[in-house]
């Protein structure tokens, strides 16, 4: 925290951070005013990878931006799918059989597994730990290597069709998926020893990076970053889809808000995640994977419909508009980090640059899926 | 319960337009819309009743007048050749000759109004959507209101939502809308010297 | 003497720039430079399973100045361009680029008629060396780029080719 | 007309610190790299020779015949003295370090004193590259590596003066030669001197790895922060050198820790003294260092500065007046 | 004379003292800045100490007074320094400046 | 006072616990898989670039030139084009060219074909020098292939 | 004694001649560099140009000395402060004007003629023979003993500078 206060006659200098620069994950660029290594004023400038997903929605049929979804947030890509596969199946009303909703909640929830392992360590690398990124890229492969053997991809799927999954899973997955989750539940304490307990990592983030309650509010941050400020908000529970209410998982709420709260949220995610997986294995029932009564080409009524997912990052919605043909008319992507890097301005202000970075570390960014 | 309550708050701001949406095929429950003056107040409300703000947008209706007009032409033509085609079977039933057919099926044809070419072009609209939701209890509400294209102006409410700023940026990026009053109304997410809007229906590159 | 029989060097310069070239092929030093998803596999690629650093290339320096190779890794957008190419100029010579997946190398999924926002390709802005093609490509692939690259600069190849059956 | 041998000798010697500084700086790059690796279950440099063993020098090709950029808007003479100024006080410190009994280049009376002298000539040299370079990351970093060294020198150098009153000396070889026998009688187990010497040489340690900006220490060079730090604007051999710089000083650092507190060139149990007791106490050190890089994250400033001041400089004082009261009362 | 043995001889410590200490002075009168007077006056005290330690190793009886004069000399100026650039310090918070004729409000 | 020693204390002990799990995976076997030298198994799903499926009876291509896939394909990186056949009904193709540097590898062509004409190649490791190389004439690679 | 070039005592001639260029070049960009951090580049140059002189004076404690809180503590914290108070832009030290900057050549030209004629001029007396090199012990001893008031006075002073320069550079902020 700032122990002093900044005069105003101090010199303050202008410092871009990014457009690439390591801590922003990508080509964020940030106008930092600094006093010296105090942080008086920053705007992140966005943009600088906007992919005109929006756009392209417009011009494609409704299956054709399926491979986009997952472009937007490679690293939870599965979640991209079932937010927008969702959707469209409540605007054309179809229903999905109960194997392939398994089967979505059991890849996704992998997916967020191996997306918050790639958050923790990119973030202990932006904290200047280098070896835990490499643990969790190790741990990561393994997940990486089940989906692949589902999904044929390995970052970028394009899994979940309308009215269920584009293929079914193989005899060796479920023991793979379990035999991963054991193999993580064992290197967990590892982390947690290593990094978690880890005094010089405490110092960088208890206390650091305050986000209030009704700062989230006013900002709209969802996903562990409201998690972190006490805010018991989970799409999953809130506003129930897929298998979700059938399933026994608990939202990890830490109150304190700063960089260790949203730290901690992601790292009990992980275990919930664990649990998910493991149950809805224990629970998959035998059926067709893919609605029969599907229609090849989707053409929903006149309308304006949303479903909004939770993903590794927070409340994901998408809005269609659609007038009845087979392209959406207006496509409206909400991504939960826009307006979670939204109050990041406010936030570091009055910040040492460090703790900026670690702020920023702990809001999860990925910025294909802000600037979209 | 939130929804209550915040039907009661709305319902004094716009009475008409409130509709309940049903959740399983809207994912909604509650759609509103007011007029652009009226977005200030309606957003204090929920304000209060401790809304956060998911996101703004807007959509370009581009056509849309026109085209209900072609509808509204073409069903009118079809009314009045269905109507034609009766009062001649009539006719013929009566045993009338074809001129007297034909005679009551101008007649018929004649009686069904036909809506007029416009003299001014479509006064078309476009749409700007704010979605609320709250953390304590499951409640998303559609706050809707339209403006016209040629002059697309929407009082801000970023001081109310400071979150809504960038939300209001992008949606000027993407539709050219004005949010009156922003404090930085500067492209976010395209070039810094764009001055296309890409999500206009009438937008070529 | 005759200008059939020229006689060579008394210093072999061409063996020098062979060593130099074994050097510099050897210790290609990348760019921190992620731009999308590409650039998750390109740090897949560093981490333990795939190991660039047995090719000496895992040096990934975050200043432009001390880098040899330039991994461009993701969608090149229109705002981000003047960048790019300011972080490629403001390398030493000799340097290379390496486009890697689709949207650098073409644009990618996102090339679409109509679009405002992107640069088709990296070519469009400076001279591409190598090309990894696949959304994202696998980090095998961008292996195989780093060794085709030493081939272009050394001139042969060091390592087995793995065929795909 | 002939060379006198004193002339010779210190010139083999300096030829020989030279190289030795050189080849030190080469392979700890390397060791470093396949540590990193081995740490992180991964093999680390491999195809480049055996063992990837002539990765260095494939480096140091490559950064030699790199361009030499002086980039718009530097102070073109700071900015290539600069790298000078890190490298040669460096070496210059390694001419009074014995790493045998007869293995020393010179032996000064106060040789410690000198090595302190040239390290904090190091930091002036970063300073005015980083000045030099006339960017806001590396001017950031240059202020950070100042208040880093002035804040660790002191606790450092009070551990060494209660180190020299227990010894008696500034002569590196002689304090090597008090600690003759086996490891009991290092310094860093003389508890009847102080009980608190583990501890000092922890102290010590940590501050070795402060002023070398080795992690977690190195906000100076900051990756995920300020890029390169000082070095952003370095290209090619300009950046070798100021890497040459950085390992030379670990290596001094780690020597004089060994001479210090492990007993220099004497072997554990009393057996067969000489320089290979040194370089394995040396490396083992330098191993350390490389193995913390690799496994903590990075300090920030001010706990740097509150571990410094708030834990390290109040243990030292206590341990001074310990170790004083010790030698008075004993 | 053989400039190789300068370095034996007490003149040329003399005069490089001479030399220090005038450039110290000529920068104290023609610098306008508080640091470039300060790096001036830290030539001043240069010269002197040279001096001292040309005395001291030639002259002196007792081979330690110059030496330790000399220390104290190198004691005073730390603490000089640090005073001096903690008033730059803050007098540039206060005027925005360290030219010497915009803090006119020194003078009274 | 007990708290400040606390802290150090702890802290410190923290440290070391650090220390000993990155040496413990010092001393472990390492998970590279030296990819030139040895390779991964690529699974049986796995995508890369599309390919003609070459028909065991006829040993031609499955491709009767519906268009489908073109039609799927969000990017339009595939053109087919066919010429009438002798004498009877339908097309036989004549060019099918992928686009591969357009290609987002969704798979949506594949399941669009109905005659099981495209599957996916196992090509994972594709690099070169000229980009030019990655648009497939998948006809003359499949008749390559025998 | 003539000593030639390739004897211990010709070679110590030769970088004592190079020490003397250092010191006076490092005098001269300390004065008269228009950039003030290549002024106290200067100045470090000049230091360590007297603690090599100092070395040849018999003291490499002091030599040393002078490099550790000159070169390392001084320089430094004036390039600091240089770094403090003009952190935006490269300031140009402008030269007075007028008469000044000749008469201030002058006068300390004429300056350091005088003192060094005077050096020249005065036979010095020799003392005898010196007991030893001003060992450390010596040194150390003299300290402690014949001087260890002002020993202590100089502690008192430092300390005092100390914690004076740290309440006028905290002046300026105020806890927050």
């Amino acid at each position: 925290m700032s122990a002093f206060a900044q005069t105003q006659t101090n010199e303050t200098f202008v410092l871009n951070l990014g457009p690439q620069h390591p801590a922003t994950h990508g080509v964020l660029r940030v106008k930092l005013v600094m006093d010296g290594e105090y942080i008086v004023d920053a705007e992140p400038v966005l943009g600088y990878i906007h992919r005109m997903h929006e756009k392209m929605g417009e011009n494609r049929t409704w299956a054709q931006f399926m491979p986009n979804t997952g472009r937007m947030d490679y690293l939870h890509a599965l979640a991209y799918n079932h937010g927008y596969v969702s959707v469209v199946e409540r605007a054309a009303g179809i229903e999905v059989p109960e194997r392939a909703e398994y089967l979505r909640v059991i890849t996704t929830e992998l997916n967020r597994i191996s997306s918050h392992l790639l958050w923790f360590g990119a973030f202990v690398l932006d904290l200047g730990g280098f070896s835990p990124l490499l643990y969790a890229f190790d741990d990561r492969e393994q997940i990486l290597d089940l989906l692949e053997s589902v999904t044929g991809s390995r970052l970028t799927y394009c899994y979940f069709r309308f009215g269920g999954v584009y293929n079914d899973i193989d005899e060796n997955f479920a023991a793979g998926a379990r035999a991963f989750i054991k193999r993580l539940r064992e290197r967990m304490p590892m982390y947690h020893a290593l990094v978690t307990k880890n005094i010089i990592l405490m110092k960088r983030l208890q206390e650091i990076g305050p986000i209030s309650e009704e700062m989230c509010r006013k900002y709209g941050a969802t996903g562990p970053v409201a998690r972190g400020s006490g805010i018991n908000f989970d799409v999953r529970k809130h506003e129930p889809y897929s298998i979700y209410p059938e399933l026994r998982f608990d939202v990890p709420v830490y109150t304190e808000g700063d960089s260790m709260a949203r730290y901690m949220v992601r790292m009990d995610e992980i275990e919930q995640s664990m649990r998910i997986v493991e149950q809805a294995l224990d629970k998959l029932p035998e059926g067709p994977v893919m609605a029969a009564k599907a229609p090849k080409i989707i053409k929903p009524a006149k309308g304006d419909y949303y479903h909004a997912v939770e993903t590794a990052r927070g409340s994901f919605g998408v809005r269609v508009v659609s007038d009845g043909s087979n392209t959406p008319y207006r496509l409206k992507l909400r991504s939960p980090t826009f307006s979670n890097l939204s109050l990041f301005g406010e936030a570091c202000r009055g910040m040492l640059l460090p703790d900026a970075l670690a702020l920023m570390g702990s809001l999860d960014l990925v910025i294909p899926e802000i600037d979209r | 319960m939130k929804l209550n309550a915040i039907k009661q708050a709305l319902a004094v701001i716009a009475p008409e337009a409130l509709a309940e949406a049903e959740h399983a095929k809207k994912g909604a429950l509650l759609d509103v819309t007011v007029s652009a003056t009226q977005v200030v107040e309606a957003v204090s409300v929920l304000d209060k009743e401790g809304f956060f703000i998911e996101a703004i947008t807007g959509v370009d209706w581009l056509g849309e007048k026109e085209n209900a007009h072609k509808d509204a032409v073409a069903a009118a033509k079809k009314k009045a050749q269905d109507a034609g085609k009766a009062a001649a079977k009539k006719v013929a039933d009566a045993g009338g000759d074809e001129e007297a057919q034909k005679a009551a099926q101008k007649e018929a044809e004649a009686g069904v109004a036909i809506p007029a070419a416009p003299v001014e072009p479509f006064s078309e609209e476009m749409e700007v959507v704010y979605d609320f939701n709250n953390f304590a209890e499951f409640c998303r509400v559609v706050l809707r209101t339209r403006v016209p294209r040629s002059n697309p102006e929407v009082p801000t409410i970023s001081h109310i939502y400071p979150g809504a700023n960038w939300h209001e940026r992008e949606t000027h990026d993407f539709f050219g809308i004005k949010f009156v009053g922003h404090p930085y109304l500067a492209p976010l997410l395209l070039p810094e010297d764009a001055d296309f809007h890409p999500l206009k229906k009438d937008f070529h590159v | 003497m005759g200008t059939q029989n020229i006689q060579p060097p008394i210093v072999q310069f061409a063996q020098l720039d062979k060593l130099l070239a074994l050097g510099r092929a050897n210790s290609l030093w990348p760019m921190t430079f992620g731009l999308a998803c590409c650039a998750i596999e390109m740090m897949a690629t560093g981490a333990s399973r795939f190991d660039l650093a047995r090719f000496g290339a895992e040096v990934f320096r975050p200043s432009p100045r001390q880098c040899d190779v330039m991994i461009v890794a993701g969608t090149i957008s229109k705002k981000m361009a003047p960048a790019v190419e300011t972080l490629y100029d403001q390398m030493p010579e000799p340097k290379w680029v390496i486009a890697m997946g689709n949207c650098a190398i073409s644009g990618g999924p996102f090339l679409f008629e109509g679009q405002y926002g992107i640069v088709e390709g990296a070519e469009k802005l400076f001279p591409v060396d190598v090309f990894i093609p696949g959304c994202p490509p696998r980090p095998e692939a961008l292996i195989e780029g780093i060794l085709e690259l030493e081939e272009k600069v050394t001139g042969s190849r060091r390592f087995p080719r793995v065929e795909v059956g | 007309m002939s060379l006198h041998p004193e002339v010779i000798r210190l010139l083999i010697f300096l030829v020989g610190i030279i190289a030795f500084a050189a080849l030190n700086a080469a392979y700890l790059v390397w060791l470093e790299r396949k540590e990193a690796g081995h740490i992180q279950r991964r093999i680390g440099p491999k195809e480049v020779g055996p063992f990837g063993l002539l990765q260095p020098l494939a480096d140091g090709i490559k950064l030699m015949t790199k361009q030499l950029i002086v980039p718009a808007g530097v102070d073109p003479i700071l900015f290539k003295i600069a790298p000078i100024l890190v490298m040669v006080p460096a070496i210059m410190s390694f001419v009074t370090i014995p790493y045998g009994e007869n293995l020393v280049a010179r032996n000064i009376d106060i040789g410690l004193l000198m090595i302190f002298a040239f390290a904090s000539v190091n930091v002036l040299g970063l300073l005015l590259g980083a000045w030099g370079s006339r960017n806001k990351y590396a001017v950031i970093s240059a202020a950070r590596v100042v208040s880093q060294n002035v804040a660790y020198e002191i606790p450092m150098l009070i551990t060494v003066v209660t180190l020299v009153m227990i010894t008696g000396t500034m002569n590196l070889h002689e304090i090597v030669m008090q600690q003759q026998g086996g490891f009991w009688n290092w310094n860093i187990l003389n508890l009847a001197a102080s009980p608190l010497m583990p501890v000092a040489f922890l102290i010590f340690f940590v501050c070795m790895l402060a002023e070398t900006n080795r992690a977690p220490f190195d906000m100076a060079e900051a990756e995920s922060e300020l890029i390169a730090g000082a070095f952003t604007e370095y290209p090619g051999m300009g950046f070798g050198v100021f890497f040459m710089g950085e390992y030379a000083n670990i290596v001094i650092g780690a020597s004089v820790a060994t001479i210090l507190f492990l007993g220099g060139w004497q072997c554990p149990f009393g057996l067969f003294p000489g320089v290979h007791w040194f370089l394995l106490k040396m490396y083992f050190l330098i191993f350390t260092v490389i193995w913390i890089r690799w496994t903590y994250p990075r300090t920030t400033f001010y706990s740097l500065l509150n571990l410094s001041w708030k834990i390290l400089i109040p243990i030292s004082f206590f341990n001074l007046i310990l170790t004083s009261a010790m030698i008075k009362v004993f | 004379m053989n400039i190789l043995v300068l370095n034996n001889s007490l003149d040329t410590y003399l005069v490089v003292g001479a030399l220090l200490f005038g450039f110290g002075c000529y920068g104290m009168v023609q610098r306008q800045s508080f640091i470039g007077m300060l790096i001036a006056a830290e030539l001043i005290l240069a010269g002197a100490s040279v001096n001292f330690m040309a005395f001291n190793r030639f002259l002196a009886p007792n081979p330690t007074v110059g030496q330790i004069f000399t220390l104290f000399i190198m004691a005073i100026a730390a603490a000089e320094a640090a005073i001096a650039l903690s008033i730059i310090v803050a007098v540039y918070r206060n005027y925005r400046s360290i030219d010497t004729e915009d803090v006119v409000e020194l003078n009274g | 006072m007990i708290d400040y020693l606390k802290e150090i204390i702890s802290g410190t002990w923290s440290l070391f616990v650090g220390l000993g799990i990155t040496i413990k995976y010092f001393f472990q076997p390492v998970v590279t898989v030296q990819y030139p030298r040895q390779t991964l198994p690529m699974t049986p799903r796995f995508r890369g670039h599309i390919e003609l499926v070459r028909d065991e009876e006829t040993g031609g291509t499955k491709c009767v030139v519906c268009g489908m896939c073109q039609k799927a394909c969000p990017s339009g990186c595939i053109t087919v084009e066919g010429e009438k056949k002798e004498g009877g009904k339908g097309k036989v193709l004549s060019e099918y060219t992928l686009d591969f540097t357009k290609c987002s590898l969704c798979g949506l062509c594949v399941e669009s074909c109905n005659f099981g004409a495209i599957t996916f190649s196992k090509d994972y490791n594709l690099a070169g020098l000229r980009k030019e190389a990655y648009v497939f004439d998948l006809k003359k690679r499949l008749e390559e292939k025998k | 004694m003539e000593p030639s070039l390739f004897t211990v005592e010709g070679l110590a001639g030769l970088l004592f001649l190079g020490l003397l260029g250092v010191t006076l070049a490092g005098a001269v960009i300390a004065t008269c560099s228009t950039n003030l951090i290549r002024a106290v580049a200067g100045l470090a140059l000049c230091f360590l140009g007297v603690a090599g002189l100092y070395y040849y004076l018999n003291s490499p404690f002091v030599a040393l000395m002078q490099i550790l809180i000159y070169v390392g503590a001084i320089c430094v914290t004036i390039i600091f402060a240089v770094m403090l108070a003009e952190s935006s832009e490269l300031k140009r030290l402008r030269q007075r004007n007028g008469l000044i900057g000749p008469l201030g050549i002058l006068a300390s030209g004429i300056l350091s003629w005088a003192l060094a004629g005077m050096a020249l001029k005065t036979e010095w007396y020799k003392s005898a023979c010196q007991a030893n090199d001003g060992s450390l012990a010596r040194l150390g001893e003299a300290l402690l003993t014949t001087y260890s008031m002002s020993f202590e006075l100089i502690s008192v002073v430092l300390f005092v500078a100390i914690v004076g320069s740290l309440v006028l550079a905290r002046a300026g902020r105020s806890k927050a």
